[in-house]
């Protein structure tokens, strides 16, 4: 039993606030997610040049093989900074999915993610929205991909697509280009900033070189990588749930009302207690899972956990933060709403009725 | 006299009245001109509070005296309860009803003559220029004053919060005229006319990306001495007095906005698909819109409570401030399900296409954040409860807070 | 629009709030609930000298035709007092399943529970715990009536056993006469002192005579008594958290911790907020339900609410008393832990779940 | 060193020993001399902390000095998570732990050559004097005094709430023993045989009708000198001292009493139906008990970082306030669930026959009432989490509190 992250996963993280508090202050955050420009290239080349781009890609094609926990540290301090979604997308599960490929798709791909040369999304979800159990959209080798995909991420700018498709008699992942000239985008808005579009694939070849693992065999390639994306945003809640602590603590000691700074009233201390409380179990829910991923162990519990009340105590710590705040918090120039919504994104994101079945399962529930 | 929760026929057959115009009239036929608070009273819109007075119905209940039609209380709680269940942008009536109420109890002979007319027309609309960066919940650590100069007087300070206040036409300003042997001694309220020189009123980019309040500065702003409001330095007392009935206003058709959310909610559930089967079988769903719906009724019923009080003169001590309370506490929860139910959709902006009805759940979920903290914390509130229903002592250190 | 009781209503009330404080003050209701021995009957006979066993009896079998908002207002004094849940079976239950029964049944019973020289149970549950929609229980008229009922309140004591059962293709309620030989009773201990039997039923006959409503048509009376039974229960759920209330607030501001009574801390001020929250808003549902069924308007969705959310409030009133009390509340001597299990009791009885189908169907949930 | 969170193997081969233990000594055939409090200790059971002690297990971790075996620290974590999960009667087992540390930190030879030993065969037992009737929270306002006597020292007061008092080998009871500058100066521990003359030990029948509180009466109760248990007029400084890790200990095993009782809930939600359908396909229900587990698990881990922090002797400052409140109040959660479970069976009293699972459901809810009360109340240690973990201001005027 041991809480102390390595002297290297130290650095990692000091590197990260140092970079993070540099390149992307809640300042500049708030601007880029009002103006929906989305990620800067540079930030993301910068970002790949720290290692973090290829943190989870092999030793052999550039990247570090970091451990999930390594990621889980990295993903605190991009939630604290209300870094954008990418990361995790590319970085996390979309490496991951790649990793599980052949070793000339991994060769073709990885080096230059790792690089910062590029970077990949996913297109997973429906239009009504439906994830992986509800995947419509089909593909069979030979054949083209023809249709629709929403929610996928900076599509625009993306320079792979992975589709998650009905195909093969199960899940078909398949590597296409964004570039692909039948492959079109167009965006919608979000409350958190991100930037999410609707793809239509039109004529867009299925090569057998493009699906990733088994025609027909991607659900499990899928469903671990969107494991370890689950554990990364759960992971980027507790950093974003603990600059709102720290945030509002602040306030609350600097703040002064009827004469006293407002922390000092009971009823904003045991509501400040409970934002610790939040933050800090839900943070050690997030480090186990990611453990368990590490150790090897059965891990699908431990990350449906984290997952779903990483989502929901990170909302709560946020919805209370704004009544401490009181009316400042209301005003778009705080940045307590913007931290507010990257939480809720990033909670929305992980299907908390999927989690909950699955912890029901596992406590024996028939 | 025996409990009896009907409107009676008259109030009921006004309801009917409201409703039929308003299928003839739709809301949304209307131009938006103030944003959505959320707070279920409709976005400000001058064109529709003008179509509600050309029916009457904005001066209905007031005296004849002033020109109304002494129309019985309810009138005007049925007229809101419907215009709240239609969704309609009926944001600047109560601030209509406020400062109209003002004038008739305490306002100068001019201001009646003036203004009156103006606010049956539905011409004149209100802000309020309380708050300010230093007085939140505190209002009385304020600071903006007023001196007179020959029969005017010459405001200067800083208001923060105020809601509307650049596309409205008078402000209700309260100002420190006076240092008096307590801190509630010697403020004043005034009306002020938002064109006059020496204003500048700036809006509050809010959570939501719109505009709802506004900051003004007042420098050497010029206010004729018959535009004072009530009793000079009395304006706080004053204000204290119509606290309730304006909190009771200010709430009421919470009830009714937000069933009209819960409605939307039912439908949305009824009509989506999750795993193969409508979110309206899952038994949690089921559950948690028929909890939030009695929490509703509850509301409901507890703000017809206050609204009796209010119409026999039974004197409410504590009643607004729990009414209040629990009104947004319940809508933040209204709100939170919401966004849980829509799924994926949730992380969507207000105006993003794809959005499912329309948007209105994002919106409104966010603007419940301001609703506990606006007009009175809930902290302040709950210690109002506490000291003024229950007697509990005071602590004598003022109350925690949001702001 | 009033909110205001008739003097009538007042009366009733305040002859109720002096006639339990002095014959049922809470030590009374303490000792009773302790030592198991329920209602003393002079206390049952005197309570039916004031016109209360026959307050929902027709003026022409010795009762005064009163409204359910009577026995609304009555019932609050009884959950202020902490009084037994014989009232609610027999005078307002049972009481309106015989009065839907024969000239013959109606003049043989209901004078005398009138008159307080009898009075009557209700045999619904299964051994199981189901309620009205699981009935196993079989009567047929000429046949015998042969198994198991349980959570038969009183049963030792009763008059009369209306018995739920299946039979002519519905349900059938039979009026039986409690000291049948082939009637036997077994009890068994409840958190809040009420007095649950088994009873078993071997060789009863089913005459027509004793079958209420027609045979196989009982469910609808049954559902109709039991909604009554529900509103009045839920009244007494919102006199004990007063109570609690009352008692909670009188603590407050006597005990001293720190130099100051404690009700001047802000954490039990905002918490004796939320009491009083609890309570007002409950009582307006039940005063709505009753009013609704008072005026011969639909009132399913009304009865279904205020049931609902009084037992859920009321739980929560008695919770967080425990927490202000501190420890003292712990005790058997100080009454809270009796009125908090009085309000458990009064809304176990309620089927919640069922409630809020209720409600669900209501607001229009397919 | 890096986060970790396996308990090794030398931690996990003694739990499959206990595991083993208990197997071949069902916790259910010791008799019991005591309640059950429902913290998840397991009633009072005098015979199997005899048992446990035949094991070695009582002293395992102490320095061998004292007749310990020296064991890590996370033995003896093991065995009270294996206990509890198994439901045993191991109620005495943390106040011997307790009464063990402050000996072996702070007790004179004497205390140590006399009791140690008996600790270590389980024949001594202890209770707490620290509560009194006007000292609740408040634990300074007590009024027991102790005034030296020869070589003796005497003490006279009235101490309350004292768990298992009438049925333990001894007190440690805290008495003012000199006026000192503040209210912390000048109060002393002693250790206190519960047989000695002048004592008077009333039993408390709490809410669930059982006995688990005494209130002690002290009437010129004499104790020998070297009873005296630390420093003379330092007792509550050291008594902080060790605060944080009694608290620690004295609600470790809450996780795993949870997870026990959850277990039941499961087992009943699959064993029972209503509406023709087993409770356990209930999507509320469902999503209700995962939450709770989820909570629970929170729960284990937090406790595990703060296992690992005084194992570490790293100071913990809040996180032992923090987690009793977690637990506490997820405690409460658990039973106020399974209530709703048990459907119209929740009325039945624990000893009905008819009661599911034994009826410690309806138990263990009623005990959970206290659990936010005793040993800090989660007023009191809220504010200790946001001025000790958080620096947030003190309010200079104490704490508000449920006593």
């Amino acid at each position: 039993m041991d809480f102390r992250p390595t002297d290297q996963q130290r650095m990692l993280a000091a590197v990260a606030r140092d970079f993070l508090d540099k390149r992307w202050p809640l300042a500049v955050a708030q601007d880029v997610a009002r103006d929906g420009r989305g990620l800067p290239n540079d930030v993301w080349r910068e970002l790949a040049a720290l290692g973090w781009a290829g943190l989870r890609v092999p030793g052999d094609l550039g990247g570090s093989e970091a451990s999930l926990l390594d990621v889980v540290l990295l993903a605190e301090e991009m939630g604290r900074a209300a870094f954008p979604a990418r990361y995790v997308t590319s970085a996390v599960v979309a490496t991951a999915i790649i990793a599980a490929g052949t070793s000339a798709q991994r060769q073709r791909v990885l080096p230059a993610m790792s690089a910062g040369d590029r970077f990949a999304t996913l297109a997973l979800a429906e239009p009504d929205g439906s994830g992986p159990d509800g995947i419509a959209l089909t593909a069979e080798v030979g054949r083209t991909l023809d249709g629709v995909k929403r929610f996928v991420l900076d599509a625009d700018a993306a320079d792979h697509v992975i589709v998650a498709a009905r195909g093969g008699g199960g899940v078909t992942l398949v590597l296409v280009d964004a570039r692909h000239p039948g492959v079109g985008v167009s965006s919608t808005t979000t409350m958190a900033g991100d930037r999410l579009f609707e793809v239509t694939f039109a004529g867009v070849p299925v090569r057998a070189d493009d699906v990733i693992g088994p025609a027909g065999g991607g659900r499990a390639i899928l469903d671990e990588a969107l494991a370890h994306g689950a554990v990364a945003r759960a992971a980027e809640i507790v950093g974003t749930a603990q600059r709102i602590l720290d945030l509002t603590v602040e306030h609350a000691k600097v703040r002064v009302q009827s004469g006293r700074p407002i922390g000092a009233f009971q009823a904003i201390q045991h509501a400040c207690a409970d934002l610790l409380r939040d933050v800090e179990t839900a943070r050690g829910l997030v480090y186990h899972a990611a453990w368990r991923v590490d150790a090897g162990r059965d891990a699908a519990t431990a990350i449906a956990m984290a997952s779903a009340y990483a989502g929901t105590r990170g909302l709560a710590v946020a919805r209370r933060a704004h009544q401490i705040f009181g009316a400042m918090g209301y005003s778009a120039e705080h940045p307590l709403h913007l931290l507010h919504k990257r939480i809720h994104a990033a909670s929305v994101e992980s299907d908390r009725a999927a989690h909950l079945d699955t912890i029901a399962r596992a406590i024996g529930l028939a | 006299m025996s409990i009896d929760f009907a409107l009676g026929a008259e109030a009921e057959a006004f309801a009917a009245e409201v409703r039929a115009w308003l299928a003839a009239n739709p809301p949304e036929r209307f131009p938006i001109d103030g944003m959505d608070a959320g707070y279920g009273s409709g976005a400000h819109s001058r064109p529709f509070l003008q179509a509600l007075a050309a029916q009457g119905w904005i001066s209905m209940t007031w005296p004849r005296a002033f020109g109304g039609a002494e129309r019985a209380f309810w009138t005007k709680l049925v007229l809101l309860e419907e215009l709240a269940l239609a969704g309609a942008p009926f944001g600047p009536l109560t601030g209509c009803d406020q400062a109209a109420d003002a004038i008739m109890a305490r306002g100068s002979e001019r201001l009646a003559r003036e203004l009156l007319p103006r606010i049956a027309r539905g011409d004149a609309t209100f802000w309020q220029g309380f708050s300010e960066p230093g007085a939140g919940s505190d209002l009385l650590g304020l600071t903006t004053e007023a001196r007179r100069d020959g029969d005017d007087w010459v405001i200067r300070g800083h208001k923060i919060w105020s809601s509307h206040a650049g596309i409205s036409s008078y402000g209700l300003v309260i100002a420190r005229t006076a240092r008096g042997a307590s801190r509630s001694d010697g403020l004043s309220m005034f009306v002020v006319d938002s064109t006059s020189p020496g204003m500048e009123i700036r809006p509050i980019v809010s959570l939501t990306g719109g505009v709802y309040h506004y900051e003004v500065f007042l420098d050497e702003v010029r206010v004729p001495g018959d535009f004072l409001l009530g009793t000079e330095h009395q304006g706080f007392r004053e204000l204290l007095q119509s606290l309730d009935t304006d909190r009771f206003w200010g709430r009421f058709y919470k009830a009714p906005a937000l069933r009209r959310v819960l409605d939307q909610l039912v439908r949305h559930a009824n009509a989506t698909s999750r795993g193969g089967a409508p979110l309206s079988r899952d038994a949690y769903v089921r559950r948690t819109l028929a909890e939030l719906a009695t929490d509703i009724e509850a509301l409901r019923l507890y703000f017809y409570r206050i609204g009796w009080m209010l119409a026999e003169q039974v004197p409410t001590r504590y009643e607004t401030a729990l009414g209040k309370v629990f009104a947004d506490e319940t809508g933040q929860r209204v709100g939170a399900f919401g966004l849980e139910l829509l799924g994926p959709h949730a992380a969507l902006a207000p105006d993003s296409p794809w959005a499912p009805l329309g948007g209105a759940i994002q919106h409104f979920y966010l603007t419940t954040m301001g609703h506990t903290i606006a007009g009175g914390t809930s902290e302040v509130l709950r210690t109002t409860v506490a000291t003024r229903g229950l007697e509990l002592p005071r602590d004598g250190r003022g109350v925690a807070r949001g702001a």
